[in-house]
C-alpha cells in the first residue's frame, strides 16, 4: 500500500497561512492531479509530500508510514520539476544515476536500472548526451527517468509540461499517462491545462486559495460540479452564470424568454438563484430576440458567439460547424432543463 | 518498486538536522578569516586610535586626543586638511570616470571588424598595475622630457611642472588614475549597452527618439545598473587611492598631494613616521565617510532583496 | 673559538656596498670558522621601517643603523645593546674617539661606526674655469659666483627635493654658517622656537640665492639621481651633496678635472666651521642571541685594518672611522677627510634627519622644500613647523 | 543597437569610424608605448635627450636581459607568482563555500553574514593596516609571502562572497531540490552539484582575483619588505631605486611586471569580463 | 486612404535572403494578420513596413506616399512589441506620451491625448505608475495605448499576446478587436495563434520561407485552402493526411474500408493523392474495424480519438458530447465526400 493520505495538512509561512487543513486520500497507484488558480497552493502542497516544504501542522502518510517530518530523501518519492531541473554537468545517463550514485550503491546495479528507465523513455541513443544538447522534450523524458530510476513509490510532478511547446505537450501529455500505466505507481501531479487534467487524471482535486473545493473523477467534476467555482473552473470555455429570479418555482430571466422549469426542487422562499449553462450546451434560437450577438468568432470547425443581456451580461455560445451568426442579430437561448447547473447566489454551492 | 531508503529511521542528530548545520560548517572557515583579518581588525583601529603608540614600547591611552589634534590640523590647514580636501576633490573628480567610460563605450559598441581587439585594447589601462600606471604617468609630466610638455610646446604652451605644482599635482595625479578607471567603467558600459532592450531602442527610433535625446530618454534609464556599479567602484577606488599618490609624488610637493589613506600611511608606517594611534584616528575618519557610501549600496542591496 | 651562530641584517643593498660588506664578513668568517654566520641585506628604503619589527620580534646579533638621534628611539625603547664596555677597551677608545659623540646617549655607547662620508659643494670645475670663477671661500664670493653662472644660463646648483632630505643638506649648511653648531643642535632638539629670528635670517640668506634663481626649476619633483644631469650636461654649476654623489657623477662621464670639491664656505664669520658627516653604525639588539660573537665582530669590523679596507675607493669609497686606518688617496676622500680633521672646528652634525627626530625632521623637511618653492611663504611655513616642534616635543 | 550601427550608415561615416578608431587607440595607449619604447632605447638615447624619438639602437634584449640577469626581478616575479596563485585558491574556496552558505540557504542571519562580508569588503582597508601588521608581526608572518597570502584570502572573501552568492543565487533553486529528494547530503550537493556549476564564475573570479592581487602595492608593503618575499609591485619600486633615473631600465622593469595580468586578461578576456560585470564591484 | 501597399518586397541579411519579393495589398481599416512557422519571415515583413529593417529591394507604400527609405518614425505607423518595450523608467502616461513629447508637441496636447488613449483602455487609474508595477494585460494595453497616442495611419502588432496567459489572452484578444472597430485604423498583425488569427483578421497572410502561401478572409483558407500547408496550417486539431492510391478515379486507402468517390475529378493517370480530412469533419463508424482506438482524451464537451491505421499512420478524430469510445476498440471512418480535400501528393497543390 502506497497511497498518499493528508490529514489536516496545514502550511504557514510566518504568519501568512497558505495551506488550510487539507485532508486528502490518494489511492495506491492513482494518478491524481491537482489543480485550481494561480497561488492557490497546488505547488506548496506538492512540496510538503515532498518534503521540501516543512509541514506546519497535520500529518502527511506514505504507504502506513508517517512521513511528515521525514527527510525528503527517505520518503520514497522522486520529484519531476517545471524547469526539469537536470544537473547540466551531467550526461543523461550520469543524472539519472546520480541518486543511486551518492547513496552508494553499486556501479553495476546503477547501470542495469538506468538502462531499463531509457529504454522504458526511448532515451537509450542519449545516454551520452548532456542536457543542452537534447530537445525540451527529451529533456522533459530525462527528468522522468531520473525518477523512475530510483524507483519510488509516489511520482510528483509539478507542471511538467508547461515549458514545452504545444505540440509537445501532446505528446508528452500521452507519454505520461502510458507511462502510469505501465509502472502503475502513484502519481501526484500539479498543473493548471485544463486539457492535461482531464485527460490524464484518475482523480483531479480543486484547489481555491489553499482549500480543497472538489475531488472526483474528471467527468465526475465536469458533470457534477459541487459549486460555482468548479463549475467555472472546469471546461473550456468557462460556463456561462446568469442570475436568476425564482417565480413560483421556476427560474426567470429575460435572456431565457419564457420561464424555465427548475431541474431540481428549489428550497422554499428562495428567490434568487445563479444558474449555470456550458457554452456547448446552448443552441441559439434565432426566433428570439432576448440577446444580442456582440461578436462572432469562427475557428472552422467551431464558433463562438458572444452575446449580452439586456441587462449586461455576458454569455458565450459554441456552435459547431460552419454556420456563422452575423453581428448584431437578436436571438434567443435554447438548453435542455437537464443541462443547468444550480447554485445557491450567495454561497455558490451546488443546489441539487 | 523498491525503494532507496533502507537506511534505518533512528538517524543520527546531525542528519536531521544538516540543514540547518550545514550553512555554518560552509561558513566557518570564510567566517573566521574574515573575522580575523577583517572585522577585529576594524575595532581593534578603533580602540588603536584612543592611544598613543610607535610601534615599539608601551601603548598609552589618550583618549580623544588623536583626534582633536585632528581637528587642530584640520583648523590650522596642515596635513589633515589638505589630506581631506584633497580626497574630496578625488571623489568628484574621479567620477568623472564614468561619463568618460560611458563616452567610449558609446564610441566602441559597434560591429566592424576587430572592434574586439579594440575593446580590449582599450580595457588595457585597468589590467596594469596603479604602480606602473604611476611611474608612466609621472615621466608623461616629467617637466625636463615629459610628453605633455613636449605636446603643449606644440600648441606654443607650457610648460607646467604639474607634479610640482601644489595646486596641480592633485588633479595630475586624479588623471593618471582615471586612466584605468575609465577603462573600466567603459567595460561596464559596454556589457551595459549589450544588455540594453533593442526592442525598446526600436520602439524609441519609432517615437522619433534621436542620438541625444535617445541617449538620455532610453538608453542611460536602462544603463542604470551599469551606472550604479560604476559610481560604487569609482567612489571605493577615489577613497582608497593610495598607489597613485606613493609612486608619483609620496605626498609631495611639500605634502600637497597627501590623501587621507596615504597620510594615515605616512603617519603609522613610513620612514618618519610611527605614530599608530594617530593613524588609526585617520583611518577611522576615512571609513566614516566610506560607511555612508558603504550604508548606501547596503541599503540599495537590502531593497532589492527585499523586493524579490 | 666562536661557534654558534651570527645574524647579521644589513641595509648596504646597492651592489657594490653590498659586495664590500659581504666581502668583510667572508674575512670575518675565515677567522672563525666554526662560527655560522647568516646575512640578510635589505633594501636601504625598507630597512627603515623594518628595523622597527626585528628589533623586538626576531633579532638578529647585529644590525646596521645611523647614528645621533635616529638611535634614539630604539635605545629608549631599550631594543640596543649598551656597548659602552667596547669603548673602555683601549684600542676602540682610541681608535673611534672620533664618533663615539655620535653614539653616545646618556652617556652611555650604543654601537660603533663603520663608514662616515663628508658633504660639501661638489662643482664643475671646467665650468668655473670657462667663466673664469675660482673656488669661493665667503658667501658674497658664493653669491658672486652664483650670479655670474646663472648669467650664463645655468643654474648654480642642481638639487632634487622630491624626497626632502636634499634640502635638508642645504638647511644643515646654512643654518651652521649663519648661527653656528649649537645653535643648530638646539634647533633640532626642539629648544629654539622656528619663528626665532635667527631661524629667519638661515632662511633669508637662502631666499639671496633662490631669488637670484640659483638652484634648478622643478626640482620638487625630481629624486637626488634625476638631478643629476643637470650638472653632467653643464646646465647646472654645483650639487652640495654627501660624497656619495662621486661614483654616480663618475659613471656619468665627468672626470676628474672636470669634478671638484670646495667646503661649505664661511657666512657668519663669527661662527666656527662644522660639517655634516653622517655616521652609518652598527648595533648590537638588545635581544641578539649571540653578542659574544657580535662583540668580536663590531671589533672586526672597527679594526684599522678592515676601515682601510672597506672605505677605499673600490668599495665603498667613505670615510675610515679608526684613527689608526688609512684614507684613499681618491682627492674627494682626501679633501673631505682634511675638511673634517681640520676645518670643522665647531662640530660633525649627522644630518638633518638624524640629528631631529623623525616627525620633526618631516615636517621641517617638508617646510625646506615649500621653501624653496615659494620662498614667500616663509612665515607661514615658519610658524607651521612652530606648531609642530610645540605638539612634537611636549 | 545603441548607437546606430555603422555599417547601416553612409560610405563616409563608415570610413571616419574606421579610421578614427586606430587612432584613438594610439592617443588612449600613448603612455603604454612610450614606456614600451622606453624599454627598447640605449641609456646614450637618455643622456642624449633622445626621449621620444628613433631608439638609436634597439636595447631590449640588453635591457631586458639586465632586468632577469643583472635584478631581483626574477625573484620579485616569482614572489609574486607564490603569493598570488595560493591567494587565489585560498579566496576561491573560501568564498565558494560561504557563497554556497548564503546563496543556497535560508537561515535569520543570512543576510546579515552577507552583507558583514560586502560592507568588509568596501571597507577602505586603510583601516585594517595597524591591526592586521601587528597581528602578522604577532603570527611570526610578518615579511613572508604567508602572512601576504594569508590577509590576501581573507580580504578577498569578502568581495570574492559577494560573487559567488551572488552566482549561486542565480543558479535554479531546483537543483538542489531535486538533489535532496534524491537523497544527497548536503555536502555532496555542494561537491557534486554545485562546484561543477560554478564553474564559470571560478574561472571568472580567479582571473579577476589574480589580478587584483597581482597588482596590489599596499599591503605588500605594509607587510612585506626585500626581495625575499615581495611582489613585483614592491619590487619594482626598489628595481627603480636601483636605477633611479635609468629609464630604459625602470621602463623594461615595468613591463615584466605588468605582463602577467596582461597575459591573463588577453588569454582569458571573456571570464575577465564575465567576472567583473557579474562580480562587478571591486 | 492609408491601406499599406508592398512590390516585390526583398529582405536580405548579407548572402542569405529572408524575404523572396512579397506582393500583398492591405485595404484602409482592414485587419491583417500574417501567419506561418516560425522562422518564415513574418516579424521581418513586419518590420520592413515599419522601417527598422531596411527593404533591400522593391517598395513598401503607405496610403499614397512610397515610404521604403523614410525613417521609421515619419511614416506614421505604430508598433506594438511582443515584449512590450515599455519604457522601465517612465510611467503609464510618460509611456504613452513620449512619442509626441519627442516630436515637440505641447503638454495639453500630449496630455489630452493620452487621456483618451487611456480612457478607450481603461487604463485611467493606472497612469501614475510605472510598467512594473502592472499586471502583464495592463502593460500589453499600455504599449496599445502608446501606439494609439500617437494617431498612426497603421498599427503593427508583432505577437502582441504570446507573453500573456491563456485567460488574459482571450480577454486582450477581443480587445483589440473593439479597437480595431472604433478607430477603424489599419491594422496588421503577427501570430502563431489559430485563434487569434481565425477570430481577428479581416485578412489571413500565410507565410512560408520568405513567401506567400495564400492569402484572405480566415473561414475560405479554412475551407478552401490552396494547398496541403495551409490546409494542414489552418485549422486545430490539424487536418488528417492519408496517401491514397486511385483506383478507376476512386480513392482506395485501407482506412476508408471501400473505396470513395472522389469529389472532384482527378487528372488522368494520377496513380496517388492526398486525401484531407478534418478531424472534425470525421465520424467513427463502430460497426467496422480499420482502425484501432489508442486513446481517448474526453475534455468534456468534446473527446478526441487518437487512431492508427494498420500501416501505422495517425489520425486524430473529435468527438462532440460525452461518449467516449474506449481504448483498443476497432472503428471505422466515416466522412462526406464533400469534406474531403486532395492535393497532389508530389506538389502539394489543392486539387480542385
Ligand atoms: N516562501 C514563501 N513565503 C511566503 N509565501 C509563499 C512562499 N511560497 C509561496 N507562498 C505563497 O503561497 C501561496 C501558494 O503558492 P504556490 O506556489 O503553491 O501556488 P501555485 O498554486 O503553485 O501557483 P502557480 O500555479 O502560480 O504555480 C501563494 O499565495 C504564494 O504567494
Ligand atoms: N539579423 C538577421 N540576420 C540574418 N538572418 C536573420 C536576421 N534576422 C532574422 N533572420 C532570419 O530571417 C528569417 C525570418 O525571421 P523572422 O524573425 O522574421 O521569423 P518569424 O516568422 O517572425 O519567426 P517567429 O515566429 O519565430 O517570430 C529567419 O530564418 C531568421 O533566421
Ligand atoms: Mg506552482
Ligand atoms: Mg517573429
Amino acid at each position: 500500500m502506497t497511497g498518499v493520505t493528508l490529514q489536516g495538512a496545514i502550511k504557514r509561512y510566518g504568519e501568512t497561512q497558505v495551506i488550510h487543513g487539507i485532508d486528502l486520500e490518494i489511492e495506491d497507484g492513482e494518478f491524481c492531479v491537482f489543480v485550481g488558480p494561480s497561488g492557490c497552493g497546488k505547488s506548496t502542497l506538492l512540496r510538503m509530500i515532498a518534503g521540501l516544504e516543512e509541514t506546519t501542522e497535520g500529518s502527511i502518510n506514505i504507504g502506513q508510514r508517517d512521513v511528515t517530518h521525514v527527510d525528503p530523501a527517505k520518503r520514497g518519492v522522486a520529484m519531476v520539476f517545471q524547469t526539469y531541473a537536470l544537473y547540466p554537468h551531467m550526461t543523461v545517463a550520469e543524472n539519472m544515476g546520480f541518486g543511486l550514485r551518492m547513496n552508494g550503491h553499486p556501479k553495476e546495479e546503477i547501470e542495469e536500472k538506468v538502462a531499463k528507465a531509457s529504454s522504458i523513455l526511448k532515451l537509450d541513443q542519449y545516454l551520452a548526451r548532456k542536457p543542452k544538447a537534447l530537445s525540451g522534450g527529451q529533456r522533459q523524458r530525462v527528468a522522468i527517468g531520473r525518477a523512475i530510476v530510483r524507483g519510488p513509490e509516489v511520482f510528483l510532478f509539478d507542471e511538467p509540461l508547461s515549458n514545452l511547446d504545444a505540440e509537445l505537450r501532446v505528446e508528452m501529455r500521452v507519454e505520461i499517462s502510458r507511462l502510469h500505466q505501465e509502472i502503475g505507481a502513484t502519481m501526484i501531479y500539479v498543473t493548471h491545462d485544463q486539457v492535461e487534467a482531464m485527460t490524464m487524471a484518475d482523480k483531479i482535486v480543486v484547489l481555491r486559495d489553499g482549500r480543497i473545493e472538489q475531488v472526483g473523477a474528471p467527468l465526475d467534476l465536469y458533470r457534477n460540479p459541487d459549486n460555482k467555482f468548479v463549475a467555472g473552473f472546469i471546461g473550456s470555455p468557462s460556463m456561462n452564470f446568469l442570475e436568476c429570479d425564482v417565480v413560483d418555482g421556476k427560474l426567470v430571466h429575460p435572456a431565457f424568454g419564457a420561464p424555465q422549469t427548475s431541474p431540481v426542487k428549489l428550497p422554499e422562499g428562495m428567490s434568487k438563484v445563479t444558474v449555470g449553462m456550458r457554452p456547448e450546451h446552448i443552441e441559439l434560437n434565432h426566433d428570439a430576440d432576448e440577446l444580442t450577438i456582440n461578436l462572432t468568432e469562427a475557428l472552422g470547425g467551431v464558433s463562438y458567439c458572444y452575446l449580452t443581456t439586456g441587462g449586461g451580461e455576458q454569455l458565450i455560445v459554441e456552435e459547431r460547424g460552419d454556420s456563422r451568426s452575423p453581428e448584431g442579430e437578436k436571438v434567443g437561448l435554447q438548453v435542455a432543463t437537464e443541462r443547468l447547473f444550480l447554485f445557491d447566489s450567495d454561497t455558490g454551492l451546488r443546489l441539487r | 518498486m523498491t525503494v532507496a531508503s533502507d537506511i534505518p529511521e533512528t538517524e543520527s542528530w546531525f542528519h536531521k538536522n544538516q540543514q540547518k548545520i550545514a550553512p555554518w560548517i560552509f561558513l566557518a572557515p570564510g567566517i573566521l578569516f574574515f573575522a580575523v583579518y577583517v572585522i577585529i581588525p576594524i575595532f581593534q583601529s578603533f580602540n588603536l586610535s584612543l592611544y598613543e603608540w610607535d610601534g615599539l614600547g608601551q601603548a598609552e591611552y589618550v583618549g580623544l586626543s588623536n583626534y582633536e589634534q585632528l581637528y587642530w590640523e584640520y583648523v590650522d590647514r596642515d596635513a589633515f586638511f589638505i589630506s581631506l580636501k584633497n580626497n574630496v576633490i578625488w571623489l568628484f573628480m574621479y567620477l568623472l570616470a564614468i561619463p568618460a567610460g560611458l563616452f567610449i563605450a558609446l564610441f566602441l559598441n559597434q560591429t566592424v571588424r576587430g572592434i574586439r581587439i579594440y575593446k580590449s585594447l582599450f580595457f588595457f589601462p585597468f589590467v596594469i598595475s596603479q604602480v606602473v600606471v604611476g611611474l608612466v604617468f609621472s615621466w608623461f609630466y616629467n617637466p625636463s622630457f615629459g610628453l605633455l610638455n613636449t605636446m603643449l610646446a606644440w600648441v606654443n604652451l607650457g610648460p607646467v611642472n604639474v607634479l610640482g605644482d601644489e595646486n596641480l599635482v592633485t588633479y595630475g595625479i586624479i588623471v593618471a588614475g582615471l586612466w584605468p578607471q575609465t577603462a573600466y567603467c567603459m567595460i561596464l558600459y559596454l556589457t551595459g549597452l549589450n544588455a540594453v532592450d533593442p526592442e525598446q531602442i526600436e520602439a524609441g527610433r519609432l517615437d522619433g527618439a534621436k542620438g541625444l535625446r535617445m541617449l538620455w530618454h532610453i538608453i542611460l534609464p536602462q544603463l542604470r545598473p551599469a551606472t550604479f556599479i560604476a559610481f560604487v567602484v569609482t567612489i571605493i577606488g577615489a577613497l582608497r587611492s593610495f598607489d597613485l599618490v606613493s609612486i608619483m609624488t609620496e605626498g609631495g610637493p611639500f605634502g600637497s598631494s597627501r590623501v587621507l589613506a596615504y597620510y594615515m600611511f605616512e603617519v603609522a608606517l613610513s620612514e618618519y613616521g610611527f605614530r599608530m594611534g594617530y593613524g588609526a584616528a585617520i583611518a577611522v575618519v576615512l571609513f566614516m565617510i566610506m560607511m555612508c557610501f558603504i550604508a548606501y549600496f547596503l541599503w540599495s542591496m537590502y531593497r532589492e532583496e527585499k523586493g524579490h | 673559538e666562536l661557534t654558534g651562530d651570527l645574524t647579521i641584517f644589513l641595509d648596504t643593498s646597492n651592489p657594490a656596498p653590498r659586495a664590500t660588506m659581504e666581502a668583510m664578513i667572508g674575512r670575518f668568517q675565515e677567522k672563525h670558522p666554526d662560527l655560522n654566520i647568516e646575512t640578510t641585506v635589505i633594501d636601504r628604503e625598507a630597512y627603515k621601517t623594518q628595523i622597527r619589527n626585528f628589533l623586538t620580534a626576531d633579532a638578529p646579533d647585529v644590525a646596521t643603523w645611523y647614528a645621533a638621534n635616529r638611535m634614539r628611539p630604539y635605545v629608549e625603547a631599550g631594543l640596543f645593546e649598551d656597548v659602552s664596555d667596547l669603548y673602555a677597551e683601549p684600542a676602540i677608545a682610541e681608535g673611534l674617539a672620533s664618533t663615539k659623540g655620535a653614539l653616545t646617549i646618556d652617556d652611555k655607547q650604543w654601537g660603533v661606526a663603520y663608514t662616515y662620508y663628508q658633504w660639501g659643494v661638489y662643482y664643475r670645475k671646467d665650468i668655473f674655469a670657462e667663466l673664469g670663477l675660482s673656488e669661493p671661500m665667503t658667501w658674497d664670493e658664493e653669491k658672486a659666483n652664483c650670479a655670474k653662472i646663472v648669467e650664463s644660463g645655468r643654474a648654480c646648483y642642481t638639487i632634487g627635493t622630491k624626497y626632502l632630505w636634499t634640502a635638508g643638506g642645504w638647511f644643515d649648511y646654512l643654518n651652521m654658517r649663519t648661527n653656528g653648531f649649537d645653535f643648530h643642535m638646539d634647533l633640532a632638539a626642539g629648544k629654539v622656537a622656528w619663528t626665532d629670528d635667527r631661524v629667519k635670517q638661515t632662511f633669508m640668506n637662502w631666499k639671496e640665492l633662490i631669488d637670484m634663481g640659483g638652484f634648478i626649476a622643478d626640482h620638487q619633483t625630481y629624486s637626488w639621481q634625476e638631478a643629476l644631469p643637470f650638472m653632467v650636461k653643464g646646465e647646472a654649476a654645483a650639487y652640495l651633496m654627501g660624497n656619495f654623489a662621486v661614483a654616480p657623477l663618475r659613471e656619468a662621464g665627468l672626470t676628474d678635472d672636470q669634478l671638484d670639491f670646495y667646503q661649505f664656505v664661511k657666512i657668519n664669520p663669527d661662527v666656527e666651521l662644522s660639517e655634516d658627516a653622517p655616521t652609518d653604525t652598527f648595533h648590537i639588539p638588545a635581544n641578539a642571541k649571540n653578542k659574544e660573537a657580535a662583540r668580536e665582530f663590531l671589533r672586526f669590523a672597527t679594526s684599522p685594518e678592515e676601515q682601510t679596507i672597506i672605505n677605499n675607493g673600490k668599495n665603498l669609497g667613505q670615510l675610515p672611522v679608526n684613527a689608526g686606518s688609512s684614507v684613499d688617496d681618491d682627492k674627494f676622500l682626501q679633501q673631505g677627510f682634511q675638511m673634517l680633521s681640520t676645518n670643522s672646528t665647531g662640530g660633525v652634525a649627522q644630518f638633518w634627519d638624524r640629528d631631529a627626530p623623525a616627525e620633526m625632521a618631516k615636517v621641517s623637511m617638508e617646510g625646506f622644500q615649500e621653501f624653496m618653492v615659494k620662498p614667500d611663504n616663509l612665515d607661514k611655513i615658519l610658524s607651521k613647523l612652530e606648531r609642530a616642534r610645540e605638539r612634537i616635543y611636549k | 543597437m545603441f548607437p546606430k550601427p555603422i555599417e547601416k550608415q553612409s560610405a563616409g561615416a563608415q570610413f571616419a569610424y574606421k579610421s578614427l578608431l586606430p587612432v584613438a587607440l594610439l592617443f588612449w595607449l600613448a603612455p603604454l608605448l612610450a614606456v614600451a619604447l622606453f624599454s627598447i632605447k640605449p641609456d646614450a638615447d637618455f643622456t642624449a635627450g633622445n626621449y621620444w624619438g628613433v631608439p638609436s639602437s634597439f636595447e631590449g634584449f640588453n635591457n631586458y636581459g639586465q632586468v632577469f640577469f643583472n635584478s631581483d626581478m626574477p625573484q620579485y616575479l616569482l614572489n609574486s607568482f607564490m603569493i598570488t596563485i595560493p591567494t587565489v585558491i585560498g579566496a576561491v574556496a573560501l568564498s565558494s563555500m560561504t557563497g554556497f552558505a548564503l546563496g543556497v540557504y535560508k537561515f535569520r542571519a543570512n543576510l546579515w553574514i552577507f552583507f558583514l562580508f560586502v560592507a568588509g569588503n568596501f571597507v577602505p582597508f586603510q583601516i585594517l593596516m595597524v591591526p592586521v601588521r601587528d597581528l602578522t608581526l604577532s603570527l611570526g608572518l610578518y615579511d613572508t609571502k604567508a602572512g601576504l597570502v594569508l590577509f590576501h584570502i581573507a580580504f578577498q572573501t569578502g568581495f570574492c562572497t559577494l560573487f559567488m552568492r551572488n552566482f549561486i543565487r542565480a543558479l535554479p533553486y531546483e537543483l538542489i531540490e531535486a538533489a535532496r529528494v534524491e537523497g544527497v547530503s548536503e555536502i555532496k550537493i555542494f561537491w557534486y552539484v554545485v562546484l561543477p556549476l560554478m564553474k564559470p564564475a571560478l574561472a571568472a573570479l580567479s582571473v579577476l582575483i589574480f589580478t587584483f592581487i597581482w597588482n596590489d602595492y599596499f599591503w605588500a608593503i605594509v607587510l612585506t619588505q626585500g626581495p625575499d618575499s615581495q611582489p613585483v609591485t614592491a619590487g619594482i619600486t626598489s628595481f627603480n631605486a636601483q636605477f633611479r633615473a635609468a629609464y630604459h631600465m625602470m621602463s623594461a622593469g615595468s613591463i615584466v611586471a605588468a605582463l602577467p595580468p596582461v597575459a591573463m586578461f588577453f588569454l582569458m578576456q571573456k571570464h575577465f569580463i564575465a567576472g567583473l560585470t557579474l562580480g562587478a564591484v571591486k
